[in-house]
């Protein structure tokens, strides 16, 4: 097993959102700044990781036919965690990111990595993986934030980025972040087919 | 895509062989000065300003068009016309005093985005220079609500607008510097300032003068919107030349008149009529109707599509001139008809003869 | 009076904080399913079915489990339980009764479960404050039916679009995803337009 | 105002060049090439040899199978080949005679005889001798119009006097000339149908035809029940359903035929042609056509002997002004181009059209703007833009659902598209691909 | 049969009861201090309003039928004399949404500050109510440029305090408020609205002076010219 490709693959070659297309919602709904999407990293990577440990240990024990649920128990546990602690450690953030810290219940990367990886694989490797997917996911999203809260702020971790510069307030709201994602998705697909040939 | 059939087309060429004169590029330029005088007469109105706002976006929406075109790998058809249109009602969308970067932004958005990426002419779905209406309002809205030019004192179409109810002159002048549909929602609030109720407004803003005013053209608003007459001037030549039929300004402007009068008469207003007048004279009625809601790219195909496009161009108008949070719904209201083209063109088809 | 609040809450959820293209909640769906127009409209039916359930499951549970027995903290994990034994037993339930309907929504139901939008609902019924107001339980239950008649009208729409745009010469590397996400754009921009409404 | 359908357009009429030009007669080619198939349905089969020595009106093709039509001899001389040459219908056999001998069976030559006598079967028997076909352009074997399932009730004979295409005058100038001549092939004519009313149905635009045939319809005492009825001028009131429509509110039913509706429809010419064949036992080998376009230098109408190649008309028609964009059979919205001056006139053409650049489209064409102009003009309702926007990308299955067999491939969608789509072009590939695809 | 449905139950029910226990644990870490939180906004937006002063109590009136929140507190000036100092929550309809403020006045009536504790207008409109006037920029950080000093208070609110409630306060047009403005502004007892969100400006003056009328009836005041006088 190669431990370092477990970890790297979910960075560009199966890119969660950019590849397999899915985690769609978090990601449009908490890039409208840098500091949201890092913080929404975090959370979601945390769970990543956890969920993909303790299901790698207990893969042995769990009936076939009760997977999903015990699964998606097991990661709807470390959300709350994540909520709970937000919420009474980083109100800010807990008030920026909104009902998308319990909605990690249902982003898909994280079923999915239970599902397809952690389920079959040892300790070690789960954790890579999640350690993967998550910056995976967390890099698209915060390209994706960096975009957005410059065009649409004119700030970057809020510092104005171009005194004088006006910004288009519509990169923050939802027609820019569909808007910017298209664009992302566009260049992604141009960027391959060029390496095709 | 599959691949065109250009190919297959003999150089015999298949009947019919001969075609009507109308092309693309004649329809095209003959809205652009339909739509003249309407901006020759804002110019006069607004001052050079407006002009420059003009020219600015539509240079920037043609080269967006021969750009992106270029850059596509595309036919060049920038000289068409339809780009020129685009670039000009962008302008006549904003304030007189929006700032020349912003219209440009406007028609790049206008062009590359909304238009060109969805394959060009023909293909788009959103009406551009509303979709970029939309994007600058919401990308830089205190340039979009601000910058009204007060009436116009120098008029020689119709004279301005006079303090004839003997309000305080402060509040003659709070209420003249903005657009008429933006009186309707916070005149109450500067009248309660000086003690004055909603009546004072309401006899300013249907008075036979500010009717006139709006129809004959010497009201704040933006670039394209001043004189209801000449967007109906530019709109009858449309209809005169063919180059749009009846259907949807009839519809979407006897939708408008319809709800508003049953609204006021059902609120028990007593001057429904000249209320509903109001409606149907201010807030770029006549431009949407006639200029925008027609563009046939973005509208429905057939008779009957257009009628229902056009009521419902009239009916989201009302609802967000209404209840909305924006004083004007007539672009929304069309953006949002153009979402619903595709299912209205699909269900709206006309019966096949003998079936 | 009453009246108006609901009717307010149906008119935010479907127009004015439309969740696809507001609230930018299940967009997975949203994109998967608007391929073509009869599937589009399956989904949201079923969208619309399972929300307005689960908008009533959860909101009991929560009032009447959870808070007694002071374990709100549990919400998450309760809920997504509802939703997912929901979906079962709604999809049993419909292949029982109605196998015409079944065949029309049966291979939706599975992927709602793991739809943003229908947990969406279940949390933003708690920070609306229901739980603790009048007619809580029915407000909740507008809500969810509105969120999902919302889904289903931004649904529908995109399907239509996508449909024409069958016949466009995109390019490439534009087609699929990344068209669709800028065709998603320009709807939120449109229903901007709604935006501030007060009735 | 005049009863019409919905859609339609109003191309320029171009008629006046040609609409006061009496008929003439060209002279008789010294060589004719008599394609075996001048109609539609099954070719002749030749029944003369190389070197045969033939009469003016001798048989020289038998029909063959239920739709077909004999074809005669148009000038007496001698069969020098039996070839393929390029006809309207692409590449087709044709007899080849050169002449020799004497003109004598021309129709004025032979007595008149009494066809109130005749059996109903012995008209059409006559009909189907003379090898008339339609001469409104769909050349259809007319004997076989005329004897209808015995399922099908037919009430009325409906007279297409329409001539709605621009240039052509040939129908308009016949009947201003023949008006006696005419009512009495349609009485010919519902005889052999055995019914009693006629409709004859002309556009506004020909005013002293309406005015001449209503005359003559008063003027002769018949027992008929015959009208004369003006139409609306518009594009495409000559095409039978539409036609139909206007004149009595029946709408034949998609990819029906007039007979569903009870109703026979005839070109005027088919009708004179039909009293020739019937009162003269005269064959169809001679035609009226018009001659117009703004490159051919004496314009007009003539009558002309069937085989005569579009190069012998250039020459007795004072030959060309120019180098032609495009040569047409028929008219510019329905006819066919030509590419070669040794194309022979046959039975179902109408005219021939010299144009100039000027006057026809060559321009390339664009996307669609979805303007609606060609739904608004399909006279049966069609999408057409839609269905060419489908054949475009090869999107069969869209364009299936779009209803393309009720196409009557009439033009007008075309003509009308600010965009220069050929649209008709399309439907007509989309039909065919569906075609190809069923088998 | 019996296992086939016992036996599942049991295995999900010790998940979740696993899940409850961990959860247990981390909520009692956190909720005691989500319900600090809680408690401290307002105090903060209290101590913001009223600088200086202590809090005596909460107190509620209502006219009208409606409510208004307030708080007594006082200010020791020197041994024996003390001011008097109130605050209270303003509320009402802006742009697209409840606007909600707390404000603090001294006895004479004259604010001494605003806060705004709750908005939902338009971004780059109505939501600049809260926008702090920060200079610093990327570059500024990174190159260590002249970034100015930051205020903590957002512009909007600082026009208010000074104001006088016993006079109508007038909302002007002037654009974007500045410093060189304020002297201006005080005399004509006035404030500049917002550029393009005149209703969000003339929505948190109206609040405060609809406020501060339902005060007077529990409080009374002595405006600063008969204090003068005295
Ligand atoms: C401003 C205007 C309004 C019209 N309103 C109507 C109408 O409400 N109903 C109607 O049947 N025709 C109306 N017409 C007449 C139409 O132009 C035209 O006669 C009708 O579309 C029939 O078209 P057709 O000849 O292609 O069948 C209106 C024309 C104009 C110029
Ligand atoms: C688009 C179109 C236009 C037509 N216009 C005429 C016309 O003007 N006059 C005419 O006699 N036939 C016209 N026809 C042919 C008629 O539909 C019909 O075939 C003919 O009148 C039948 O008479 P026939 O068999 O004697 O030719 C047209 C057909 C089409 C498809
Ligand atoms: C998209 C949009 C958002 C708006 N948001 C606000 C807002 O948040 N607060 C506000 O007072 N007015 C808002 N308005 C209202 C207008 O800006 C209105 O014209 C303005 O209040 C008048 O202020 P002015 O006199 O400074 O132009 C908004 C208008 C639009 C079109
Ligand atoms: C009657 C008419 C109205 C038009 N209106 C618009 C318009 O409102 N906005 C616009 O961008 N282009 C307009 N155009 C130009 C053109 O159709 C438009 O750029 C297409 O949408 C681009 O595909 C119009 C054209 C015509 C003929
Ligand atoms: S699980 Fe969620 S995030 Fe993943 S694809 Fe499905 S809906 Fe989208
Ligand atoms: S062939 Fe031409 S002129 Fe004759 S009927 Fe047809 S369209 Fe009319
Ligand atoms: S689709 Fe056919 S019938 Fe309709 S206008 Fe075109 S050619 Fe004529
Ligand atoms: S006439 Fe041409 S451009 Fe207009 S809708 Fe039809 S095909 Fe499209
Ligand atoms: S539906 Fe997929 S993340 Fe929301």
């Amino acid at each position: 097993m190669n431990y370092w490709h477990e970890f790297v693959k979910g960075i560009w070659e199966r890119n969660p959102i950019l590849v397999i297309g899915i985690g769609l919602c978090p990601t449009l709904a908490t890039s409208s700044s840098v500091s949201n999407a890092l913080w929404m990293t975090l959370a979601a990577t945390f769970v990543l990781v956890f969920s993909n440990i303790i299901i790698s240990l207990i893969k042995g024990i769990v009936p076939p036919h009760l997977r999903i649920p015990i699964f998606i128990s097991v990661i709807a546990t470390f959300v709350t965690v994540v909520d709970l602690t937000l919420n009474a450690f980083q109100p800010e953030v807990y008030k920026s990111l909104g009902i998308f810290i319990p909605l990690i219940v249902v982003n898909c990367i994280i079923l999915g990595r239970a599902e397809e990886f952690a389920s079959k694989n040892g300790l070690v490797a789960s954790t890579l993986d999640g350690l993967g997917m998550g910056l995976g996911f967390g890099l698209t999203l915060t390209v994706l934030a960096f975009f957005r809260e410059m065009l649409g702020a004119n700030k970057l971790l809020g510092l104005t980025v171009i005194p004088g510069f006006e910004p288009s307030s519509m990169m923050i709201i939802a027609p820019g972040a569909f808007i910017t994602l298209g664009f992302m998705l566009w260049g992604m697909n141009a960027y391959n087919s060029r390496k095709k040939g | 895509m599959a691949e065109k059939e250009s190919a297959l087309l003999m150089k015999l060429s298949s009947a019919p062989h001969i075609r009507t004169g109308d092309s693309v590029t004649v329809i095209m330029w003959t809205v652009v000065a339909a739509l003249m005088p309407a901006a020759v007469y804002s110019v006069y109105l607004n001052g050079l300003r407006a002009l420059i706002v003009m020219a600015a976006a539509v240079a920037a929406a043609m080269a967006a068009e021969a750009g992106s075109q270029y850059l596509l790998k595309r036919k060049l058809s920038f000289h068409d016309g339809s780009a020129a249109i685009t670039g000009l009602l962008v302008a006549m969308n904003v304030p007189p005093d929006a700032p020349v970067w912003m219209v440009v932004a406007g028609s790049l958005f206008a062009i590359i985005i909304v238009k060109q990426l969805f394959g060009g002419l023909g293909f788009n779905i959103f009406n551009p220079a509303l979709a970029a209406r939309a994007f600058m309002m919401a990308s830089w809205p205190v340039h979009m609500t601000t910058g009204w030019h007060r009436f116009s004192q120098l008029n020689s179409l119709s004279g301005s607008l006079t303090n004839v109810f003997g309000l305080p002159p402060e509040v003659f002048d709070a209420m003249t510097q903005a657009t008429p549909l933006t009186l309707v929602r916070e005149g109450p609030r500067i009248l309660h300032d000086f003690g004055l109720g909603a009546e004072a407004l309401h006899r300013v803003l249907f008075s036979p003068e500010m009717l006139k005013s709006l129809f004959i053209g010497n009201v704040g608003g933006v670039i394209g919107e001043t004189s209801a007459l000449l967007l109906l001037v530019g709109g009858l030549i449309l209809l005169v030349r063919r180059v749009i039929t009846w259907h949807i300004p009839v519809s979407f402007i006897g939708t408008v008149a319809a709800v508003y009068f049953i609204y006021y008469t059902a609120t028990g207003f007593e001057q429904a009529g000249a209320a509903t007048l109001f409606q149907v004279l201010s807030g770029g009625l006549f431009l949407g109707a006639f200029f925008m809601a027609t563009d046939m790219v973005t509208s429905p195909v057939t008779g009957a599509g257009m009628l229902i496009f056009g009521a419902g161009c009239g009916l989201v108008t009302f609802v967000i001139r209404t209840w909305g949070g924006y004083p004007e719904g007539v672009s929304y209201s069309i953006l949002i008809m153009n979402a619903l083209v595709p299912l209205i063109d699909r269900y709206v088809k006309p019966k096949v003869f003998g079936t | 009076m009453e009246l108006k609040v609901f009717f307010m809450i149906l008119i935010g959820t479907i127009l004015i904080n439309n969740y696809v293209l507001s609230q930018m909640l299940g967009l997975c769906p949203f994109l998967g399913v608007s391929k073509k127009l009869d599937s589009a409209v399956g989904m949201g039916l079923a969208v619309i079915f399972v929300m307005t359930l689960a908008s009533f499951f959860t909101f009991i549970v929560y009032k009447f489990v959870l808070v007694p027995f002071g374990i709100t903290f549990m919400s998450t994990i309760a809920f997504i339980l509802i939703i997912a034994a929901l979906v079962q037993f709604v999809e049993m339930v419909i292949e029982k009764i109605s196998p015409v309907l079944y065949n029309a929504l049966g291979i939706f139901l599975p992927l709602i479960t793991t739809n943003c939008a229908v947990l969406g609902v279940a949390v933003l019924n708690l920070k609306s404050g229901f739980i603790t107001a009048e007619m809580g339980l029915l407000k909740a239950v507008v809500q969810g039916f509105g969120a999902g008649v919302g889904f289903t009208l931004a649904l529908v729409i995109m399907a239509g679009i996508r449909e024409r745009l069958e016949l466009a010469p995109i390019s490439k590397n534009l087609q699929g995803l990344p068209i669709n996400f800028i065709i998603a754009g320009l709807m939120a921009l449109a229903f901007l337009g709604f935006s501030g409404m007060k009735i | 105002m005049s009863p019409t359908f919905r859609g339609g357009i109003h191309p320029p009429e171009s008629k006046k060049v040609t609409e006061d030009c009496e008929f003439s007669n060209l002279s008789i080619p010294s060589k004719c090439f008599i394609p075996l198939q001048q109609h539609t349905g099954a070719p002749a089969r030749p029944v003369v040899n190389i070197g045969d020595i033939v009469t003016e009106g001798q048989l020289i093709g038998a029909s063959e199978g239920p739709v077909s039509a004999n074809v005669h001899s148009s000038i007496p001389g001698k069969v020098v080949a039996i070839d393929t040459v390029p006809t309207v219908y692409h590449l087709q056999r044709a007899v080849v005679i050169e002449m020799e001998g004497s003109l004598s069976a021309s129709a004025s030559v032979r007595d008149k005889e009494d066809w109130r006598g005749m059996s109903r079967e012995e008209i059409i028997q006559r009909i189907r001798d003379a090898g008339i076909v339609g001469l409104g352009g769909a050349a259809f074997p007319t004997a076989v119009k005329l004897v209808p399932p015995p399922d099908k009730k037919i009430d009325t004979l409906i007279i297409n006097g329409a001539e709605c295409e621009p240039y052509l005058t040939v129908d308009d100038v016949l009947v201003r000339t023949f008006p006696a001549e005419i009512v009495e092939g349609i009485q010919i004519t519902l005889k052999a149908l055995g019914i009693a009313n006629a409709i004859v149905g002309i556009e506004d635009n020909k005013g002293r035809a309406l005015r001449v045939l209503s005359g003559a319809v008063k003027g002769a005492a018949i027992e008929e029940r015959i009208q004369v009825r003006g139409l609306k001028t518009k594009y495409p009131q000559g095409a039978e359903k539409q036609l139909i429509y206007s004149l009595l509110r029946r709408k034949v039913p998609s990819r029906g035929l007039p007979m569903d509706v009870g109703v026979v429809v005839q070109n005027v010419g088919t009708i004179y042609a039909i009293r020739e064949a019937v009162a003269f036992k005269k064959p169809l080998f001679e035609r009226y056509i018009t001659v117009s376009g703004d490159l051919i230098n004496r314009p007009g109408n003539y009558k002309i002997r069937l085989g005569m190649t579009v190069a012998d008309i250039v020459e007795e028609c004072g030959g060309l002004k120019g180098e032609p964009e495009k040569i047409i059979f028929g008219g510019p919205m329905c006819g066919v181009t030509v590419h070669t001056m040794d194309m022979p006139v046959v039975k179902g053409t109408s005219g021939i059209l010299f144009l100039s650049k000027k006057q026809v489209s060559v321009e390339d064409f664009g996307p669609c703007i979805k303007c609606g102009r060609c739904v608004k003009a399909c006279p049966v309702n069609l999408m057409p833009c839609d269905i060419a926007s489908a054949v475009e990308v090869g999107r069969l299955d869209l364009a299936e659902g779009l209803s393309v067999f009720d196409c009557i491939m009439c033009g007008s969608c075309s003509y009308v598209c600010p965009s220069r789509r050929p649209l008709s072009h399309f439907v007509r590939l989309s039909q065919d691909r569906l075609r190809k695809k069923k088998k | 049969m019996m296992n086939s449905i016992v036996k599942p139950t049991l295995i999900l029910g010790l998940v979740a009861l696993i899940s409850a226990w961990v959860l247990s644990l981390v909520n009692s870490v956190t909720a005691p201090r989500i319900a600090q939180l809680q408690r401290d906004i307002r105090s903060r937006a209290l101590e913001t309003v009223l600088p200086g002063y202590t809090v005596e109590e909460e107190k509620k009136v209502t006219v009208n039928g409606k409510e208004l929140t307030y708080w007594r507190a006082a200010k020791k000036i020197d041994e024996k004399t003390s001011r008097r100092g109130y605050a209270f929550i303003a509320s009402g309809q802006g742009y697209s949404g409840e606007v909600q403020s707390i404000v603090g006045v001294d006895d004479t009536g004259r604010i001494i500050a605003i806060s705004i504790v709750l908005q939902s207008e338009t971004p780059g409109l109505g939501a600049r109510c809260q926008e702090l006037a920060s200079k610093k920029t990327l570059a500024g950080v990174f190159l260590g440029g002249n970034n100015g000093p930051e205020s903590t208070v957002p512009w909007f609110q600082q026009q208010f305090a000074g104001l006088d409630l016993n006079r109508k306060i007038q909302v002007l047009k002037k654009g974007d408020w500045n410093p060189d403005m304020q002297e201006e502004l005080q005399q004509q007892n006035a404030i500049s609205a917002i550029t393009g969100a005149t209703i969000t400006s003339r929505t948190v003056k109206e609040s405060i002076e609809r406020g501060m009328e339902m005060l007077r009836s529990a409080e009374s005041f002595t405006p600063p010219a008969e204090e003068a006088a005295k």
